[in-house]
C-alpha cells in the first residue's frame, strides 16, 4: 500500500461516504483497516497461520496411520510423558476433526472468499470500495474469535472436539460420549458461529457491492469469472449458512440448556442418562449437510473463477464458452441446495429419499463437466505460458477431474454403499479441496501477488513448490482410492488392528513421508511469500498483461479509493485476448477503447 | 487512461437504494435462519410420540392478546414512517415512542409466560409430566425445547429491534433518518410476520 | 455504512395513508381473533381448524408484506432475494418429512 | 523447461495406471476383499462399469489437456495469433448432452440394485435371524432360541461374533445403544448406520465363501466415527456351510450361556 493516494475531491459523491484520513496511524491502516485490500491481506496473512496449524494436525493424524501408538516426534514427550511420547487413542479423532474444521472453516473459506473476495470484488468491477466497508472490517474480525475458540479447545478439560467436522448426534451433543465432547464441542460450536458470522456479513457485502458498485459499462456479463463465482457464492453462503446457524444453536441449547432436539428417548451413553430426550439425531444432518454440501461448492466456486481468469490469461486467448461458464456456476449453486442427501445414503435416511438424491447428485455433475469442457476450450489453439498462476491453475483442472470423478462412484448409492466412509471418501475430499480449492488458491495468489505488493514472487521457488506440491500431494492422496477399495475405513486411529487391513501400513507410510515432504514444500511458499514482499522483482501495474479490470489501476498498487479521481469506464469483456484489435501480446484491457476490426 | 464509452454504453447498477438492498437480502437469510427452526419444529412435533396438548401448556387468550400487541407496534411503525415522510418530524417520534413501549408490552408478557412455565416444571429437561401422562415425558420436554427456542429467538430479535427503536427515539431527529426508520421498519415488520406464524404454530394448532 | 440518503424514488413518498394503515391494522386484528375464535370456540376437526388458522396467518403475513413493507407498491427486486429462501425451505421441509416427521424413534 | 511440466503432468495418468496395476497385483489390503455375497457382485459389478465410464473420460481429458498442452506450448511463438472465439454453441450442447445421457444412464441402471439392497419391501420374507446392537465399542448379536423368537428367555446373547450359514436369507434388526454407528461387512459390501432410536433392517445372502481356508475371517467392522474406541469395534462373521452346522453351533453356545448365567455368553 505504499502509494496512498490522496483522496481526490471527484471519490466523494460516489457512493462511500466513509471519510478519508489523510494521516492514518499504523492501527487505523493495517489493523483496524476498512479498506478492501488490505482486510484482504489481513485474511491472507491470518490463513497462512492457519494453513500451517491445519497442516501440522493433519501430519498428526499421518504419523498415526503409520507407526500407530509410536511415539510421535518432536512433541509426543512433552504432551504426554506417562505414555512414552505415544497419543492416546481419544486424541486421534481430536486430531481429524479439528484437522478437518480448521482447513475447512480457517483456510479455504477465508482464503477463496475473505482473501480474494475481499480483494478482486471492488477492483474487478471498478468500485472505490466494498458498500459497507465497517462491516467489512467486523467480517475479519470475526476469524480471530473462532480461531481462539479453535485452539483454546485443546486445552479446556476433556480436549478438543472429537466427534469429526461433520459432529453428529449424539455423539457431539451427549457430553459423556467421549471425551472431546465434554467441553471442547461447545468451543468448535462457538467457533464455527463466529465463523458463520464472518462469512454471512462477508457475503450479504458482496451481493450488495455487485450489485449495486459495479462502474460503468461493467455490466453483469463483463465481470471477470472471479467475480463470477464469488457472486454466486455469495448468493450460496447467503442462502445456506443461516440453516447451519440455526442447527449449530440447536446443538449448542443441547449441550447446554438441556433441550433435546437430536437427543432420542431414553439415551444412555456411558452409563450417563441423557434426560427424557424425544429428539431426533437424522434432523441434524439433514440442516448439517444442507449447509455443508453447498459449503463444498462454496470452496470450490471461487477457486474455479480463480482458474478460468488465470487460465485464460496465460493461453492469451479468451475464455471458451463465457456464458455457458457462469451459467454453470449458477446451476451448480442452483443445484447445490438439491443434493445433500448424498451424504446420508447409509444414514438411516428413507431409501427413496436416497434415490432422488441419487439422481440429483448425478445431475449436478453435468456444470462441471461444462466447465471442464470449457477450460480445454480454452486450451485449445491457444498460446501458453507456463507461469507459477498458469501451472497451478492447470493442476488445479486435471486434479478437479480426478476428485469429481471420484463423486461419481459415490453418488451411485450401491456403490457408496461399500465406499462410504472408507478412504475412498477421504481421497475425494482432498482431491477437490486441495487439488482442487487449495491449488486454486495458489494459483490466485501468485496472479495478484504483484497488484497487492507491486513485486512478484519469486517464480523459481514459485516452481520448486508448484512441483514438489503437486508430486507430493499425489503420492499423499491417489494411494487413498486404493485404501478405500479395499473398504479401508477414515476416522480409524488403529485400522491395521483388522487383518483385512493389517497389509496397508507399508503403503500408509510411504504416504505419511510424502505428507511430510508436502509440508516442507509449504514452507517454501511461506517463505516466498515473506522475502518476497521486501525482495521480489518490481513490477508495474500489470506484469501479466491482464485485461481484466483489477489491472488498470492508476497506481501500481491501488491506493484507498483503487481509482484516483476518475473511476474507469469499462468498455468490453475481460476475455477479449488476441482480438484482431489486440495487441501483439494478445492485450485488450477492458477500458481499451478500441473499435473492432482496427488493427492494432 | 480511459476515454470515454462507446456509444450505447449503459450506466450499471439498478436503481436501488444500497442500504436498502441490503437490509431485503438481510431479511432473506433471516427467512431461511427462521425457516430452518419452524421446520425443525413441525417435522420434531409431528414425529413425536406424545405432544403435550397446547392448552395443558399454554394459553391461547394470551397468545391472542400479544399479537394484537406486536400487530399494533407494526401500525406505529407505519405511521411514524408516514409522518416521518410528510417531515412530522415529532409526530414521528412520538410514534416511535409508541412502537417501543408496545414492543416492550409483548416482552413484559412473555416474561409472565416463561415464568408460568418455569413455575409448572416446564424447560427443557425439567420435571413437567401429566398425572396419568407420563409418555408425555419426552413429549413435554420437545415442546419446552422448542417454545423457549424459537419464541427466544423471536424475543432477542425483538430486543435487539427495541434497542434501535431507543435510539432513534433518543436522537434529535432529521429528515435524513427518514431511511433509518423505513428500514428499521422492515426489520421489525420482519420479525412481527414470524410471530404471525409462531402464533398459530404454537398456541392454536391443535394435537392431531 | 453507506448511502444515507438515497435518491431513489421507492420512499420518496408514502404510497398509502393513515387510515389505509389503520384500516390495514384493523383487519389483522379481526383475523387475529379469528383464529383464535376457530381454533379455541368452534370444534372443526384437525383439517379445518389447521386450514383456518394457517389461512388466516398467510393472509396476515400478506397483508403486512405487501402494505406495511410496501411491497405491492414498490418494485419488485424483493421478491427475488425473498422467494428462493422460501423455495428452499419448502425443499428443505419435504426431504424432512419422510425421515423425521413420518417416523417415531424410541428405544425398547 | 516447458516439455518438463508437460510431462509433469503426464506423470498423473501414467501414475494412475501404475498404481492400478501394482495395487492390482497386490491384492490383498490393497484391493477389494473377497467378495462373498450376490448383492457384493451386483455392487462390484456397479464399480466396474463405473470405473470403465469414468477411466474413459479420464483418460480422454487427459489426452486432450495434455496434447493441448503441448501443442499449444506458447514458446518462442511470440506474437503469434491464437483462435479467437468466444465459444462454440455446438460444442456446448455436445458437451452437455454427452454427459448427461451417461449420467441418466448411471442413475436408471443402478436403481435397481439399489432398490433391491435397501427399499424394506425388498426384504427377504424369513424371520429375523438376529438382532444386532451398536454399542461403544462391540457389537452384540441376539439370536432367537429354539423357538425362533426375540426377546424370549431362550435368546442366545453374543458379543462380536455373528454366525450364519451359506445360501440362506439372513435378516438382521440394527439398533443401536448409544451413539450413531455403522454395521459393516466388508466381505458383503454391506453398510448401514445404526442411529439410536431407529430400527434398521438389513438382509444378505452369503453365496460362497470364496474358498477361504478360515470361515471367519470375514471381519465386521464400524464405519462411524462413534467415540474414541471407534476402530476398536471389530466383529467377525461365521459363515458356516449348512444349517445343521448352524444349528450345531447354536445349541453349544446356548449350552455355555446356560452353564456360565453370570457371564453373557462371549463365545469362542
Ligand atoms: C470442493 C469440494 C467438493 C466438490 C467440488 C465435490 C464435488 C462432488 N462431490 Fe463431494 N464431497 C466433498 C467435497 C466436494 N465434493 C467432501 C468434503 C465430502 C466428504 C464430507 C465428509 O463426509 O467428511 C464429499 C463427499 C461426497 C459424497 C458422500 C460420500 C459418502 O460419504 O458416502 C458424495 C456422494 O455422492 C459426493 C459426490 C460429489 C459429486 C457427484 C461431486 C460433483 O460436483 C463432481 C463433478 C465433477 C466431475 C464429474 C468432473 C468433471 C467432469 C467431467 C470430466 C465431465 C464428464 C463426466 C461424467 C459424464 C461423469 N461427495
Ligand atoms: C481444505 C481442506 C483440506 C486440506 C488442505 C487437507 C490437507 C491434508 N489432509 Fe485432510 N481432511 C480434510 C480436509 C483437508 N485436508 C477433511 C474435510 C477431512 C475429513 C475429516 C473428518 O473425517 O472429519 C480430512 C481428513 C484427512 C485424513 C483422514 C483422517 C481419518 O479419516 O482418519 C487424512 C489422513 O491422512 C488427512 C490428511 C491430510 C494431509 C496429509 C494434508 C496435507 O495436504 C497437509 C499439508 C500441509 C501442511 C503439512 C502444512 C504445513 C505447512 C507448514 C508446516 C508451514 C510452516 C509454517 C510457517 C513457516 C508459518 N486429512
Ligand atoms: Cu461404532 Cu464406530
Ligand atoms: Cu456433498
Amino acid at each position: 500500500m505504499n502509494s496512498n493516494t490522496a483522496a481526490p475531491a471527484a471519490a466523494h459523491d460516489h457512493a462511500h461516504a466513509h471519510d478519508h484520513h489523510h494521516h492514518q496511524s499504523f492501527l487505523t491502516k493495517y489493523i483496524f483497516s476498512t479498506d478492501h485490500k488490505v482486510i484482504g491481506i489481513q485474511f491472507l496473512f491470518t490463513i497462512f497461520v492457519t494453513l500451517a496449524l491445519g497442516g501440522l494436525l493433519a501430519l498428526g493424524v499421518r504419523w498415526q496411520l503409520a507407526y500407530p501408538w509410536s511415539e510421535l516426534p518432536i512433541i509426543g514427550k512433552l504432551l504426554w510423558p506417562d505414555q512414552g511420547g505415544q497419543m492416546p487413542a481419544e486424541f486421534y479423532p481430536m486430531l481429524t476433526t479439528m484437522h478437518a474444521s480448521v482447513m475447512i472453516f480457517l483456510v479455504i473459506i477465508p482464503a477463496l472468499t475473505g482473501a480474494f473476495g475481499n480483494f478482486c470484488i471492488p477492483l474487478q468491477i471498478g468500485a472505490r470500495d466494498m458498500a459497507f466497508p465497517t462491516m467489512n472490517m467486523l467480517s475479519y474480525w470475526f476469524m480471530w474469535p473462532a480461531l481462539y475458540f479453535f485452539l483454546s479447545s485443546f486445552l479446556v478439560e476433556g480436549g478438543a472436539a472429537a466427534a469429526g467436522w461433520t459432529s453428529y448426534p449424539p455423539l457431539a451433543g451427549i457430553k459423556s460420549a467421549a471425551p472431546g465432547s465434554l467441553n471442547g464441542q461447545t468451543y468448535w460450536l462457538a467457533g464455527l458461529l463466529c465463523v458463520g458470522m464472518s462469512s454471512l456479513l462477508g457475503s450479504i457485502n458482496y451481493i450488495t457491492t455487485i450489485v449495486k458498485l459495479r462502474t460503468k459499462g461493467m455490466t453483469f456479463f463483463r465481470m471477470p469469472m472471479t467475480t463470477w463465482a464469488l457472486f454466486i457464492t455469495a448468493i450460496l453462503q447467503a442462502f445456506a449458512l443461516p440453516v447451519l446457524t440455526a442447527a449449530l444453536i440447536l446443538q449448542l441449547l443441547d449441550r447446554t440448556m438441556g433441550t433435546s432436539f437430536f437427543v432420542p428417548e431414553n439415551l444412555i451413553v456411558n452409563n450417563v442418562e441423557a434426560g427424557p430426550g424425544g429428539g431426533q439425531p437424522l434432523l441434524w444432518q439433514h440442516m448439517f449437510w444442507f449447509y455443508s454440501h453447498p459449503a463444498v461448492y462454496i470452496m470450490i466456486l471461487p477457486a474455479m473463477g480463480v482458474v478460468s481468469d488465470v487460465i485464460s490469461t496465460f493461453a492469451r486467448k479468451p475464455l471458451f464458452g463465457y456464458k455457458p461458464m457462469v451459467i454453470a456456476i449458477a446451476s451448480i449453486a442452483g443445484m447445490g441446495f438439491m443434493v445433500w442427501g448424498h451424504h446420508m445414503f447409509q444414514s438411516g435416511m428413507n431409501p427413496a429419499l436416497g434415490a432422488t438424491f441419487m439422481v440429483s447428485t448425478m445431475l449436478i455433475a453435468l456444470p462441471s463437466a461444462v466447465k471442464t469442457f470449457n477450460w480445454l476450450g480454452t486450451l485449445w489453439g491457444s498460446r501458453i505460458q507456463f507461469t507459477t498462476p498458469m501451472l497451478n491453475a492447470l493442476a488445479f483442472v486435471s486434479m478437479f477431474v480426478i476428485g469429481g470423478l471420484s463423486g461419481i462412484f459415490m453418488a451411485a448409492t450401491p456403490v457408496d454403499i461399500f465406499i462410504h466412509d472408507t478412504y475412498f471418501i477421504v481421497a475425494h475430499i482432498h482431491y477437490v479441496l486441495f487439488g482442487g480449492s487449495l491449488f486454486g488458491f495458489f494459483a490466485g495468489l501468485y496472479y495478484w501477488y504483484p497488484k497487492m505488493f507491486g513485486r512478484q514472487m519469486n517464480e523459481f521457488w514459485g516452481k520448486v513448490h508448484f512441483a514438489g506440491s503437486f508430486i507430493c500431494f499425489n503420492l499423499v492422496f491417489f494411494p487413498m482410492h486404493i485404501l478405500g477399495m479395499s473398504g479401508f475405513p477414515r476416522r480409524y486411529a488403529d485400522p491395521y488392528s483388522f487383518d483385512t487391513w493389517k497389509d496397508a501400513q507399508p503403503l500408509n507410510q510411504m504416504m505419511t513421508i510424502a505428507a511430510v515432504i508436502l509440508g516442507f514444500f509449504q514452507i517454501i511458499l511461506v517463505a516466498n511469500f515473506l522475502i518476497s514482499l521486501r525482495r521480489g522483482k518490481k513490477v508495474d501495474g500489470n506484469p501479466w498483461r491482464s485485461n481484466s479490470l483489477e489491472w488498470h489501476t492508476p497506481d501500481v498498487t491501488p491506493g484507498h479509493g483503487n481509482w484516483g479521481a476518475h473511476p474507469p469506464v469499462v468498455v468490453r469483456g475481460p476475455y477479449d485476448f488476441g482480438a484482431p484489435e489486440a495487441a501483439q501480446d494478445g492485450y485488450l484491457g477492458q477500458t481499451e477503447n478500441k473499435y473492432p476490426g482496427v488493427k492494432a | 487512461m480511459t476515454t470515454v464509452p462507446l456509444p450505447g454504453e449503459a450506466e450499471t447498477g439498478p436503481p436501488i437504494p444500497t442500504s436498502k438492498f441490503a437490509l431485503w437480502l438481510f431479511l432473506a437469510t433471516e427467512i431461511m435462519f427462521f425457516g430452518a427452526f419452524i421446520g425443525a419444529y413441525i417435522v420434531l412435533r409431528s414425529g413425536s410420540n406424545g405432544w403435550p396438548d397446547p392448552h395443558t401448556v399454554l394459553n391461547p387468550l394470551i397468545g391472542t392478546v400479544n399479537t394484537v400487541v406486536l400487530l399494533g407496534s407494526s401500525v406505529t411503525v407505519v405511521l411514524a414512517h408516514a409522518a416521518a415522510v410528510r417531515n412530522e418530524l415529532r409526530k414521528a417520534k412520538a410514534y416511535i415512542g409508541f412502537t417501543f413501549l408496545l414492543g416492550l408490552a409483548f416482552l413484559v408478557v412473555k416474561y409472565f409466560e416463561y415464568n408460568a412455565k418455569f413455575h409448572h416444571g416446564i424447560w427443557p429437561g425439567g420435571p413437567a409430566t401429566y398425572p396419568g401422562h407420563e409418555h408425555y415425558q419426552p413429549g413435554m420436554n420437545m415442546f419446552a425445547s422448542c417454545y423457549f427456542t424459537l419464541t427466544g429467538f423471536h424475543a432477542l430479535h425483538m430486543i435487539a429491534g427495541l434497542v434501535v427503536w431507543a435510539g432513534l427515539f433518543f436522537k434529535r431527529l432529521e429528515p435524513r433518518h427518514e431511511l433509518s426508520i423505513e428500514l428499521t421498519g422492515l426489520y421489525w415488520h420482519f420479525v412481527d410476520l414470524v410471530w404471525i406464524f409462531l402464533f398459530p404454530l404454537f398456541y392454536l394448532l391443535p394435537n392431531k | 455504512m453507506s448511502d444515507s440518503i438515497s435518491h431513489d424514488t421507492e420512499h420518496a413518498h408514502e404510497p398509502i395513508s393513515v387510515k389505509t394503515y389503520s384500516v390495514i391494522g384493523g383487519i389483522l386484528v379481526v383475523g387475529t381473533i379469528l383464529a383464535f375464535v376457530f381454533a379455541e370456540e368452534l370444534e372443526l376437526g384437525w383439517t379445518a381448524t389447521v386450514f383456518m388458522i394457517f389461512g388466516i396467518a398467510s393472509f396476515k403475513a400478506a397483508l403486512v408484506a405487501l402494505f406495511f413493507m410496501h411491497l405491492k407498491f414498490e418494485r419488485g427486486w424483493k421478491y427475488i432475494l425473498v422467494v428462493p429462501p422460501v423455495l428452499l425451505l419448502i425443499g428443505l421441509l419435504i426431504a424432512l418429512l419422510p425421515d423425521i416427521a413420518f417416523r417415531s424413534y424410541s428405544i425398547g | 523447461m516447458n516439455k518438463f511440466w508437460i510431462f509433469l503432468f503426464a506423470l498423473v495418468p501414467l501414475g494412475v495406471l501404475g498404481i492400478y496395476f501394482w495395487a492390482h497385483a497386490q491384492g490383498g489390503a490393497l484391493w477389494f476383499p473377497a467378495g462373498i455375497s450376490e448383492m457384493g457382485e451386483d455392487i462390484d459389478r456397479l464399480f466396474w462399469i463405473i470405473l470403465g465410464l469414468t477411466g474413459t473420460i479420464f483418460f480422454g481429458v487427459e489426452a486432450l489437456f495434455l496434447w493441448f498442452l503441448f501443442k499449444y506450448d506458447g514458446k518462442g511463438r511470440d506474437g503469434q495469433a491464437v483462435k479467437y472465439t468466444h465459444g462454440n454453441h455446438r460444442l456446448e450442447t455436445l458437451w452437455t448432452v454427452i454427459p448427461a445421457g451417461i449420467l441418466v444412464f448411471l442413475a436408471v441402471f443402478q436403481f435397481k440394485t439399489w432398490k433391491e439392497i435397501k427399499f424394506r419391501s425388498n426384504a427377504p420374507d424369513v424371520p429375523l435371524h438376529a438382532r444386532v446392537t451398536g454399542g461403544q465399542f462391540e457389537w452384540r448379536f441376539r439370536y432367537p432360541g429354539a423357538d425362533g423368537r426375540l426377546d424370549t428367555p431362550d435368546d442366545l446373547e453374543a458379543v462380536n461374533v455373528l454366525h450364519v450359514w451359506k445360501d440362506r436369507d439372513i435378516k438382521l434388526q440394527l439398533e443401536s445403544r448409544d451413539v450413531v454407528h455403522s454395521f459393516f461387512i466388508p466381505a458383503v459390501r454391506i453398510k448401514q448406520d445404526l442411529v439410536p432410536g431407529m430400527k434398521q433392517l438389513m438382509w444378505f445372502k452369503v453365496t460362497h465363501t470364496d474358498g477361504q481356508p478360515a470361515p471367519d475371517l470375514h471381519e465386521i467392522a464400524c464405519a462411524e466415527l462413534c467415540g474414541w474406541g471407534h476402530y476398536k469395534m471389530k466383529g467377525r462373521l461365521v459363515v458356516h456351510e449348512t444349517e445343521a452346522d448352524y444349528r450345531a453351533w447354536l445349541t453349544q453356545a446356548l449350552a455355555k450361556q446356560n452353564a456360565d448365567q453370570a457371564d453373557l455368553g462371549i463365545v469362542e
